[in-house]
């Protein structure tokens, strides 16, 4: 945690560190969902670290069968990968996605917070309905906050759920994306003149009005 | 996006053949983007180096061959076709110092700017989905713990729920049938409401105009609708006695007075 | 682990004693229910002793936040007992919000500062007091100044919490209406005829009116 001011004085000890480690340990086992370390902090006995126990933690799983993994700024167990093999009885059948939805979740990833307008440019075609309620619909994908450009388009950015479904920590652990930052391939660059691509870009200003409307009076 | 050797290389009659294969699946592009890129291979180099005019070339044979072959392409195809021959005329004859605009340079390396985003944005997704993933690869708790000791119930709805219930809402409009906006309109039952608390104070003649609520003088429409029913209320209340109307003459205000019983 | 015959001969050596540690460690975790010792073999690679390992992998756990225990002829991991006042949190029993009580966040959350009377105009029926206290309750929503407007009708808006449940910066950033249309999110369309009065929802689930009482002034 970034927080790294003493706690303030307490009149009760927090438990030793040793204890502090089997706390997270069995709620980060409870638990299917991963846990931020405000709410581990937040169970756990005043003046705990679970920041810290969380470090030693991790180490002790280090090559088990189950690992300490981190998931945007929580924390889950999870099965080491090379193991995936023994769990067909648990494995989930996850919805098909269509290239056109893959494209797309990539394209956000890799470029959020990302407007629609912007997924077309790169695609090259407009993104039909379906597409992006799907993603929403999983909770891979929610809504980030509105670009300061005018017509002010929603973006959309990926969610924990996403991180923690494909296995990163955060969104800067996307595979490749130094390279691709460092290659240009993650600047919109506006097209020189008039490009038959650069159409869907009159639909958001156009979305301005129907925005408005909401937020009268 | 390694470098390729075959650079330079001439388009094979395989190639070639590949290229018109294509056009038995023109539904199965996502669009011009797409064919584009789709086309691009066929040049076997680094998409940063590949020929744009080359790729011109062949996406407008392509629609020719689609033409002769009776394939019907839609409108974003033809449009790209015919910008794209304009960029091939751009790239071909010498630059005109009349025109103004970007040239045909800038207009190529933007286009092989795209195909490079589009292509790197689809290796992109390949590794993503090529990841160990959770409930396939990896696996979370199977039995998350529910000591049940404390039944406390939190209500939960998400986002998309509160997004649909909104529109839901609002979409629910468009479909009833029509009827005024309630909000600029005034019931004769509240108009009659409003002059009956008022006429008390009626003793000399005023104008009809004085007694429209406030505020309903705002917009036209409620301007109309609050003096009709001022209007009808009044007529309702000199019915019942309690009231007298007078007008000067045609389209004069008309005054009103309360009329004491006799 | 009565069972202490040895495994058959296997014409490939089954993998280090370890290795099936941390295969039933991952089984164990992974699994909705408990998991004989016949199963964890019939998952594992041929010749290994899941219950050789159980005997490893349950001493390996002891005295730490989880623990490896036997429920009936079949084998889980739990949290340790004495931990079990961190679990209060799992407990807690998540119930889906009504209807009604949807469409009034969400006309609060788009609206706001937005009155009762408000709220009644757009949604076409009378809002019941369990509503509006639900959400007071669940600190989604609370009291904005008053309107200066005759009666001076108390205002509700949303609340912090409400943002920080919903992923969103402000309510701003809610998306409009092109932007659902754009999504999908309005592509149900009631049937044709049916009248804003015409929607009597279950308007108020039964256990919200008994809420209400609870909130009475």
């Amino acid at each position: 945690m970034d927080d790294t001011e003493t706690p303030p004085e307490s009149l009760f000890a927090a438990p030793p560190m040793a204890e502090q480690e089997r706390m997270v340990e069995a709620v980060l086992f409870a638990s299917a969902e991963p846990v931020s370390v405000r709410d581990l902090e937040a169970r756990m006995p005043h003046g705990c670290d679970a920041a810290e126990a969380l470090v030693h933690l991790r180490r002790r799983y280090e090559g088990r069968g189950v690992r300490v993994v981190r998931v945007d700024d929580a924390w889950a167990i999870r099965t080491a990968p090379d193991l995936g093999f023994l769990m067909q009885k648990e494995t989930v059948e996850t919805r098909k996605l269509s290239r056109a939805a893959i494209e797309t979740l990539a394209i956000i990833a890799y470029h959020q917070p990302c407007t629609r307008a912007e997924i077309e440019e790169i695609r090259g075609v407009s993104v039909s309905r379906g597409t992006i309620d799907q993603l929403l619909d999983m909770e891979w994908v929610r809504f980030g906050r509105r670009k300061m450009t005018p017509g002010r388009p929603v973006t959309f950015v990926v969610t924990p759920q996403f991180l923690d479904h494909f296995g990163l920590e955060s969104a800067r652990d996307l595979p490749g994306l130094k390279e691709l930052r460092a290659a240009g391939l993650l600047e919109n660059r506006p097209p020189p003149g008039m490009l038959p691509q650069g159409a869907p870009e009159d639909d958001e200003v156009a979305g301005v009005d129907g925005q408005s409307e909401l937020f009268e009076d | 996006m390694s470098d390729n050797i075959f650079q330079e290389d001439p388009i094979s009659v395989a190639d070639r053949l590949a290229a018109e294969a294509l056009i038995v699946d023109v539904d199965g592009f996502e669009g011009p983007l797409d064919l584009l890129l789709t086309l691009s291979r066929t040049q076997k180099v680094d998409l940063r180096r590949i020929s744009v005019l080359e790729l011109a070339r062949q996406y407008l044979a392509f629609v020719e061959r689609a033409k002769v072959l009776r394939i019907e392409l839609a409108a974003d195809y033809l449009v790209m076709a015919a910008w794209l021959a304009f960029l091939k005329s751009r790239l071909l004859l010498p630059p005109d110092p009349s025109e103004d605009g970007p040239t045909g340079e800038e207009l190529a390396a933007h286009l092989a700017f795209q195909l490079e985003r589009l292509q790197a944005m689809r290796d992109a997704a390949a590794r993503l989905m090529g990841r160990d993933r959770l409930g396939r690869d990896v696996f979370a708790r199977g039995q998350s713990e529910n000591v049940a000791r404390i039944r406390t119930v939190t209500w939960s709805a998400t986002l998309l729920d509160l997004m649909q219930g909104y529109a839901r809402i609002r979409t629910r409009d468009e479909f009833r049938p029509f009827v005024m906006d309630r909000d600029s309109v005034l019931t004769m039952e509240q108009a009659l409401e409003r002059m009956r608390g008022l006429i008390g104070f009626a003793g000399s003649w005023t104008d009809l105009t004085s007694y429209l609520p406030e505020g309903w003088d705002s917009t036209p429409m409620r301007r109309r609708s609050a003096t009709a029913a001022t209007f009808a209320a009044s007529l309702e209340l000199v019915k019942e006695g309690r009231l007298e109307l007078r007008q000067s003459e045609t389209f004069a205000p008309i005054q009103l007075r309360k009329r004491d019983p006799h």
